[in-house]
């Protein structure tokens, strides 16, 4: 593994790129996407730190809570995304209304 | 638990439980709630006698919880707490049997007997508290529970009134409570006792605090106490049922206000100690004002129960003068003013309520010759105008002799003119009203309302005027009499000046 | 007789799956067992059992893997060539084997093989996207049809000719 | 009988029992109903015997798995876990007493494996001390509170649960970065190892504000209060009654546990700022309550003010502050789910909780508006409640420690509470008809509002043992009051 | 060895290009799905030669994994999101 | 620096890189359906990142999970979206070039990329000795049951995590039937390829799941990663355009969704009766135990995953 | 290097080289009938020689059979979705191009 914790640095990135879509985006599967890339990003961080230990084997902690992770992001996604479904059809759009931007 | 510790909590009881089963009551049980409600105040009549046989024999009763791990709920009886807890109990009596016949048939009347039980239980607890803490607690609950009672006919002018009376009350409890926990930073303890907690400790060095401290408690009472210029809500207040506002005037909300700020200049700061910080005079000057101030307002009204609103504020006020004149003989006379006043004043809005349930009577100017129709009420009212004026020697003379020499022996002479001023203008708003009342010939749409009963009204309406009436008569009469409302004052006074 | 044959057969098919993922390893067996016999049955329910032709089998394979290299080396020669040269156009073929898994896979062959694409398959018809189409395609996907047919040992009548 | 009783782990059981009893419900949704109201006592008797456990034995953690930090996770019950559960069991008993009458057949089996859901993911933040295992368990939380907020089902309450739902996941996640960091600069996630290790270096400050950023969203937090009000308005009313009596207290909670054992030092300008928004949230929240022309949307902005009370306690950093600050999170809970309660009374009764039609209502509720006055003593802070307990407390350890400014708010806040309580009293004595057309309400309902409310204010009576409860195991950071 | 396998597999990651290409620039749906088959299938090459040139054999369990579970997504394509085509192109 | 170093690096700077971007343009992307698309890749991208930090089993839940099943339910969404709105206007809204809007949005830009910037100082001021729990992790596996670092984790000394999540699982479950589920699509006409690859690749999944359970007692795999690829069969059931029987879809439905958390509970229960620690294995049975829970397990999750695609609802009496 | 390293390596090539190749024809082929064509065929063949270079250098036979294991299903999977998604292109009318 490289010296410098290039993932997580991504991870990140990643983190800031997905809030950014997140505030900025109205559209509810854009805002749900961009929880998805910020949760990528998070365990990114998680990941990359675990393995900064040349020699030995990557500490498992953080796989598992990664996995925790991921499970618990889909179980979330797919609900977020049945919410939207409801949401637009009870209101016509899936967008939150008072949102600023578009 | 013995005797001494459960005899404060079953006077508490004795109005409390009934008022909490009543709220439950159906509308209709009309009998079970008369019952509950006389109940209640015969025993706390009773317990309140036996208490008073007690401190007479120096038992202590106390009873005390523990409400934080360093401050207590105390109820204590004193001979200052006894004195208004036997107002309250017995003018309590007479409202509840007043308040039965004037509510015959209105809605909501389990509600209405539920608060105003709770009312006096609140105001039992003012009077009881053994310290701020719970001297604060009882105070709060008594603007909640007089809330309902005064927008108790749901009108807007009601609604209005109660907003106003909250607005004042709340804002008043909050300054009340800033102080009182402000205080509880300073001190170790909060307890009520003569000549107050505070000389000789380590806070007493720092005056400023103090000073503060004494505005914001007294601006708290003074809302309930009606001092000007806090007083706006009480001449609103008036839109309540008679029975209420008689209540209010004479025992509980405005007495309450009157009381705390007895406690604090005597039981908290202790007099002498307030004196040297000079905080006692202000406290004259704001009296001697709401006094002259109230009573030039009273004269212009002609609504009645406004221009008894009025004359309210302007004698709740001799309490607060009286105990801040620094020296026992105006002290004496301020504290027997709060049994006095509240007899007085109760009668007379009796008297209004049945001009306004029997008559529709509301306005001074409608009463020309109501006297002839309604003889004994208005016979009642005078007694109670003419102790308002000071006419010996019925009640209101011996606290104004009282003030007026104590005022000499203070060195305030101006106070004595006050007095008199104030005397002046009571019977300039109240001899009119007697005078027209008697003397003019009838006219006013009550005239055509035939006289179907035997009495002049109900007679659960006529019995409470004139029992305060011939009480008025009494406390005048038989003031140096062992066991007098006055004897009483002195006896309190001995305890804050020493014999 | 023949159903216990095709029973074993797939119970077989699916052990050997098991022991390659496993990578031989013998204590999985334990937890392999009644996997493979879930997925046997699972398999069974869904796809009715079929007969394969060894014989055929070993014939195809080699067929397959240099027409699929020759289809990589075409459209890989095409997509490289700077002319880029390509005549799409589409073609109906008609075709003999009933639907089923024979057709399916006669249709999936097709797409791996130089410059088809089999687009559409409807009742009697394959329709083929042809890259580019100089040859004469009719013929080999007859042939195509008839090689698939012999594997799931299915015969086939002769093609009528001309009903392109 | 007895030996099985003292080896049984009851702080396990608030966790594991409500988790059966939800699955229960939802494999055998006809008989869902009896199973949760078995399940809330099931509950009560597990926290009754916690605190007798507690109170007799003191604190004690408990090593899932027999693992034990810092490999295994680590249940903590201390007093101020101990404290929480029980104010979670009462005012969860009453919302499940309230809920057997409030929901359809239909809408109630969907409602009872969703509810003790919640109530087992609040047991189980409340007793972990397990950094990451919060972050599970908070998303636990989160989800099946933005189900039940879903669960009224108009566009209202939709899109308030969507946006509930992002704001948590993304609470969850910033959460989540922070404990990375957490991890990764100290090598644990168990707060007791945490404690002995962390230093207050730029990775710790930086690691505590995503935490602190992510839970603040979750207790919303001004300015991160945007999404609670429609939430919470929109929600069904026992659902409201646990959002806001008791999930947004979960969040806060976590950063109580977090300040108390593992930030290293107080930083008087962090702690201000802190004090800052919650004066802003009680300004803020009191004025727009008295804007609201709903009622529950007044009980929702009521409830951010609240929350803006509890932030207060940061920069008066005593102990008599903190002891103010829970007792508040109590109280409120009760009080605040008393209200929510009383308002579900009248939406299911009149159909509609707009503020200025509520005299209608009024009169063929009085229990009901009776519940919600007393809850709103307790709001008020006016005594004995244990609003006002919690408020004496604070405003005590304002003037103790000379900043007055904060008792200023304190005071403010109450006059706010006070407006709003009233203008929704004031109501109650209006002398317009009652309608002939209503529904009545189950008696249960009505009696669970009460009751909750009644408890608020005599919470205030009991004050010296709940004070002592609190501080088993571990006595509030700050100066003791003296 | 190793080395080869890395650059060839960094080589196939360098393709990947092209396919995102084709995502971004559509135009039509089915052409952006192409990318993720693409994807699909030189991710599986990818893992395949790490896992040879890392030997590490559980990276041919994800490689499987791929294989196993391309296709579901082109799948739900096909069969969910593919709407009335819009050969319609933003850019 | 060696070449095998500066392959490497590159390698993963490109996928770094590549992560960010399609990130970027999964989200900036001016059709829903291209973000999805982007994102999927997105996805796939980052399971090689995972194989690359050393997290092979993360990988293979990426991909199962994150790769599989998210990008088969986001395109499932955006086309029931379809049927709500009736235009794509909205979709492709064009973004609001008001100067408020802009000024909000580069505000914003601006605060994250300070953000951002402060990340990655800390991170690269992080201890980079920090050991972590991979050693106490060593030390105890053997008296774990199984010989997968992770799967120990998971099932044994953090089990109490994963007994919440597959709780969480559920919870989504129960949340989308609480909405009320979605109207079921109308059947697309069977398509006789799908149909055969349907057919063929099912018993292989299911073959696949069963043999990720049993890699993950001693290496990557387990019962999420199992659970997962159980339930792209699922979704592959239903993408062909097969409905399951009505008798299947009622209590036995609920007992399959149930069978891993009520396991696992019960687990639970008996450890709390006995006086033991909360799912305290005896060290003997841990083993055999683990893999007992990780069936339930994969069974719920797999079961969980696919109802969650399907999102109906519940079809019995209560919920229709 | 041994030769069966040179085999691996010229296969492996080989495989990236179809990738590649496949690659371009996706960028550069004017309609998706066309670009599965270049997809389907190149990759499959690319994954064949990777797959192939792989095995030769395989630490045993269960590796070899491993990776064939994933080239068919590979082959599966990308044959069968050529086919559904050349067949949704033709029914929902995305043009053919021609000259």
């Amino acid at each position: 593994m490289s010296s410098v914790p290039l993932f997580a640095l991504v991870g990140a990135g990643l983190f800031c790129i997905g809030l950014y879509a997140l505030i900025v985006y109205a559209h509810l599967l854009r805002k749900i996407l961009a929880i998805n890339v910020m949760g990528s990003g998070v365990f990114l961080v998680l990941a990359t730190l675990a393995d900064r230990t040349v020699n030995a084997a990557p500490d498992p902690v953080p796989h598992a809570m990664i996995i925790t992770g991921i499970v618990v992001a889909v179980a979330t996604t797919a609900f977020a995304l049945v919410l939207m479904l409801k949401v637009a059809e009870k209101t016509g759009r899936a967008e939150l209304p008072d949102e600023r931007t578009g | 638990m013995n005797a001494s510790t459960a005899l404060p909590l079953l006077i508490l009881a004795s109005s409390l439980l009934p008022g909490l089963v009543i709220f439950f009551l159906p509308e209709s049980s009309i009998r079970i709630r008369t019952a509950l409600n006389l109940f209640g105040a015969v025993t706390k009549l009773v317990l309140v006698a036996v208490m008073a046989r007690g401190v007479l024999h120096g038992v202590d009763y106390e009873a005390r919880m523990r409400l934080l791990p360093d401050l207590d709920l105390v109820l204590r009886a004193d001979a200052l707490s006894l004195l208004f807890v036997s107002l309250s109990s017995v003018l309590w009596l007479l409202t509840t049997v007043y308040a039965i016949g004037y509510l015959e048939n209105s809605p909501h009347r389990s509600r209405f007997f539920g608060f105003f039980s709770l009312c006096v239980t609140a105001t039992v607890g003012v009077a009881m508290a053994g310290n701020l803490i719970t001297f604060l607690l009882f105070y709060e609950l008594l603007t909640l529970t007089t809330y309902p009672l005064i927008v108790h006919r749901g009108t807007e002018v009601a609604r209005l009134a109660g907003r106003s009376y909250l607005r004042y009350t709340i804002a008043g409890g909050a300054l009340l409570l800033v102080g009182v926990v402000w205080l509880s930073t300073l001190f170790d303890t909060l307890e009520f006792a003569p000549g107050g907690f505070m000389a000789g400790t380590e806070a007493a060095s720092r005056p400023g605090t103090l000073i503060v401290i004494f505005a914001l408690l007294i601006a708290g009472l003074g809302v309930k106490a009606a001092l000007v210029p806090l007083h706006g809500w009480l001449p609103k207040a008036m839109v309540a049922p008679a029975p209420v506002s008689a209540l209010l005037h004479a025992v509980a909300v405005v007495k309450a206000g009157a009381f705390g700020i007895v406690r604090v200049v005597y039981d908290v700061y202790g007099i002498e100690f307030a004196a040297n910080l000079g905080v006692t005079q202000p406290l004259v000057m704001v009296a001697a004002a709401t006094i002259l101030y109230a009573s030039v307002r009273a004269l212009f009204q002609d609504d009645l129960k406004r221009r008894l609103a009025y004359s309210t504020v302007s004698q709740v006020s001799y309490i607060t003068l009286g105990i801040a004149m620094v020296g026992p003989i105006a002290t004496i006379g301020g504290i027997v003013h709060i049994v006095h006043q509240g007899l007085m004043k109760i009668a007379l809005f009796f008297c209004a309520g049945n001009l306004a349930e029997t008559l529709d009577i509301h306005k001074v100017s409608d009463m020309d010759g109501v006297a002839h129709r309604m003889p004994w009420t208005m016979g009642a009212f005078t007694v109670g105008a003419f102790g308002m004026i000071g006419v010996p020697p019925l009640a209101g003379f011996i606290s104004k002799w009282y003030l007026g020499t104590g005022a000499l022996a203070a060195e305030q002479g101006w106070i004595v003119l006050v007095l008199v001023a104030s005397s002046v203008l009571n019977a300039a708003y109240f001899l009119p009203i007697v005078h027209a009342a008697w003397f003019k010939t009838p006219k006013g749409k009550w005239q055509d309302k035939r006289d179907r009963q035997r009495l002049e009204t109900r007679w659960m309406l006529l019995l409470p005027p004139m029992a305060t009436a011939l009480l008025v008569l009494a406390v005048g009469l038989l003031a140096n009499m062992p066991l007098s409302p006055l004897e009483w004052a002195r006896l309190i006074t001995m305890t804050e000046y020493g014999p | 007789m023949a159903m216990w044959q095709s029973v074993l057969r797939r119970v077989l098919l699916f052990a050997i799956t098991w022991w390659i993922l496993v990578e031989g390893e013998v204590r999985s067996w334990w937890f392999g067992v009644p996997v493979v016999l879930v997925a046997a049955t699972a398999s069974l329910v869904l796809v009715s059992p079929t007969t394969l032709v060894w014989f055929e089998l070993a014939r195809f394979v080699p067929f397959f893997l240099v027409r699929s290299f020759a289809g990589g080396v075409d459209v890989a020669w095409r997509a490289l060539h700077p002319g880029m040269p390509i005549e799409p156009h589409m073609i109906e073929y008609p075709t003999r084997l009933r639907p089923g898994l024979p057709l399916v896979f006669l249709a999936n062959t097709v797409s791996l093989l130089p410059g088809t694409l089999s687009v559409a398959l409807n009742t009697g018809f394959l329709n083929v996207h042809v890259l580019s189409g100089r040859r004469e395609l009719q013929s080999e996907l007859e042939s195509l049809e008839d090689r698939v047919a012999a594997l799931f040992g299915i015969t086939l009548p002769v093609p009528s000719r001309g009903v392109i | 009988m007895e030996a099985l009783a003292a080896t049984v782990s009851w702080d396990a059981c608030l966790i594991v029992l409500p988790l059966l009893g939800a699955i229960a419900c939802f494999a055998w949704p006809n008989a869902a109903k009896k199973l949760a109201l078995g399940t809330a006592l099931a509950v009560l008797v597990s926290i009754a015997s916690l605190t007798i456990r507690v109170t007799a034995a003191g604190a004690f953690r408990h090593a899932v798995g027999a693992w034990g930090a810092p490999l295994g996770i680590e249940l903590l019950v201390d007093g101020l876990s101990l404290v929480m559960l029980s104010a979670t069991a009462i005012v969860g008993l009453a919302i499940t007493i309230y809920s057997a009458g409030y929901f359809k057949a239909d809408v109630s089996s969907r409602f009872w494996p969703l509810w003790l859901f919640l109530w087992a993911s609040l047991n189980a933040l409340f007793l972990s001390s397990d950094i990451f295992n919060l972050y599970v368990a908070l998303e636990l939380t989160g989800l099946a509170a933005v189900t039940l907020t879903a669960l009224a089902g108009s566009a209202d309450a939709l899109t308030a649960a969507a946006r509930y739902l992002l704001v948590s996941l993304l609470g969850s996640l910033t959460y989540l970065l922070g404990v990375a960091l957490v991890y990764h600069g100290f090598g644990s996630v168990d707060m007791a190892v945490l404690a002995g290790r962390v230093e207050s270096t730029p990775v710790f400050w930086a690691a505590f504000s995503l935490m602190f950023v992510g839970l603040a969203l979750k207790t919303a937090l001004f300015p991160f209060h945007f999404w609670l009000p429609p939430a919470h308005a929109s929600a069904p009313a026992p659902v409201s009654a646990a959002l806001s009596g008791l999930v947004i207290k979960a969040s806060f909670y976590i950063l109580m546990r977090l300040w108390f054992e593992i930030v290293p030092a107080d930083y008087s300008t962090f702690t201000n700022f802190l004090g800052v928004l919650g004066a802003a949230a009680v300004v803020w929240g009191g004025l727009q309550a008295l804007r609201a022309k709903r009622l529950k949307l007044l009980i929702a902005y009521s409830t951010i003010m609240q929350v803006g009370y509890l932030f207060l306690a940061f920069p008066l950093a005593v102990a008599a502050a903190w002891r103010g600050a829970l007792y508040l999170i109590l109280s409120h809970a009760l009080a605040k789910s008393a209200m929510f309660l009383a308002a579900g009374n009248i939406l299911y009764c009149a159909g509609h909780d707009r503020i200025e039609s509520l005299d209608r209502i009024a009169q063929r509720l009085p229990m009901s508006l009776a519940a919600f006055a007393v809850a709103g003593v307790s709001i008020m802070g006016l005594p004995p409640s244990g609003g006002f307990i919690a408020k004496w407390l604070m405003v005590e350890a304002a003037l103790k420690s000379g900043q007055w400014w904060w008792a200023v708010t304190l005071v403010l806040g109450s006059l706010f509470a006070a407006a709003y309580v009233f203008k929704v009293v004031g109501y109650a004595f209006t002398q317009a008809e009652a309608p002939h057309t209503s529904i009545d309400v189950p008696a249960a309902m009505e009696w669970a509002a009460l009751a909750l409310a009644v408890a608020a204010v005599l919470m205030g009576l009991i004050a010296p043992w709940i004070l002592a409860s609190m501080e088993i195991g571990r006595a509030f950071p700050g100066a003791a009051i003296p | 060895m190793q080395l080869f396998n890395l650059a060839l597999g960094l080589l196939l990651l360098m393709t990947l290009g092209g396919g995102i290409w084709r995502a971004l620039r559509g135009p039509s749906a089915a052409d952006r799905m192409l990318s993720v088959q693409v994807f699909g299938t030189a991710a599986v090459a990818v893992l395949l030669l790490l896992a040879q040139a890392f030997g590490q054999a559980a990276l041919r369990d994800v490689a499987l994994a791929f294989a196993l579970l391309a296709a579901v997504t082109a799948v739900a394509f096909v069969r969910r999101a593919w709407a009335e085509e819009v050969d319609c192109d933003p850019e | 620096m060696d070449r095998l170093t500066l392959v490497l690096w590159i390698f993963d700077s490109v996928t770094g890189l590549g992560l960010l971007l399609l990130a970027g343009w999964a989200l900036a992307s001016p059709q829903l359906f291209r973000g999805i698309i982007l994102f999927v890749a997105f996805s796939l991208m980052m399971s090689i990142a995972w194989v690359r930090i050393d997290a092979p089993d993360v990988a293979l839940a990426e991909i199962a999970i994150g790769a599989g099943l998210t990008g088969a339910l986001l395109l499932a969404a955006l086309s029931r979206l379809g049927d709500s709105e009736p235009t794509q206007e909205s979709m492709n809204r064009p973004i609001e070039r008001s100067y408020r809007a802009r000024t909000f949005r580069s505000l914003t830009a601006s605060l994250l990329a300070a953000v951002a910037v402060a990340l990655v100082f800390l991170i690269l001021a992080l201890p980079g000795d920090s050991e972590g729990l991979g050693a106490e992790v060593a030390a105890s596996l053997d008296a774990s049951g199984v010989s997968s670092p992770v799967t120990a984790v998971l099932l044994n000394f953090r089990g109490y995590d994963t007994l919440l999540e597959l709780l969480v699982l559920l919870l989504a479950l129960l949340g989308v039937w609480s909405l009320g589920g979605l109207p079921a699509q109308p059947v697309s006409p069977a398509v006789l390829v799908l149909d055969t690859l349907a057919r063929i690749l099912i018993p292989v999944l299911l073959l696949s799941s069963a043999y990720l359970l049993w890699a993950g007692t001693h290496a990557p795999g387990g019962a999420f990663q199992a659970g997962a690829v159980l339930g792209a069969a699922g979704v592959l059931l239903s993408l062909a355009g097969w409905q399951v029987r009505q008798r299947y879809t009622g209590v036995t439905l609920r007992l399959l969704l149930i069978a891993g958390p009520s396991l696992f509970l019960a687990f639970a229960l008996y450890t709390i009766v006995a006086g033991q620690s909360l799912l305290e294995y005896p060290p003997q049975r841990a083993g055999v135990m683990i893999v007992l829970l990780e069936v339930a397990a994969t069974l719920s999750i797999g079961t969980t995953l696919a109802a969650l695609f399907v999102a109906e609802g519940p079809r019995n009496k209560e919920g229709q | 290097m041994i030769l069966s390293d040179y085999v691996a390596a010229v296969l492996l090539l080989v495989g990236v080289f179809f990738f590649l190749a496949g690659t371009v024809g996706l960028v550069r082929f004017p309609d998706v009938y066309t670009r599965l064509h270049a997809l389907t065929k190149s990759d499959n063949v690319g994954l064949g020689f990777v797959v192939m270079g792989l095995a030769v250098e395989a630490e045993s036979w269960f590796v070899v059979g491993k990776l064939l294991l994933i080239w068919m299903l590979v082959l599966l999977a990308g044959a069968s979705v050529a086919h559904l998604i050349a067949r949704g292109a033709t029914q929902r009318g995305v043009r053919m191009w021609t000259d």
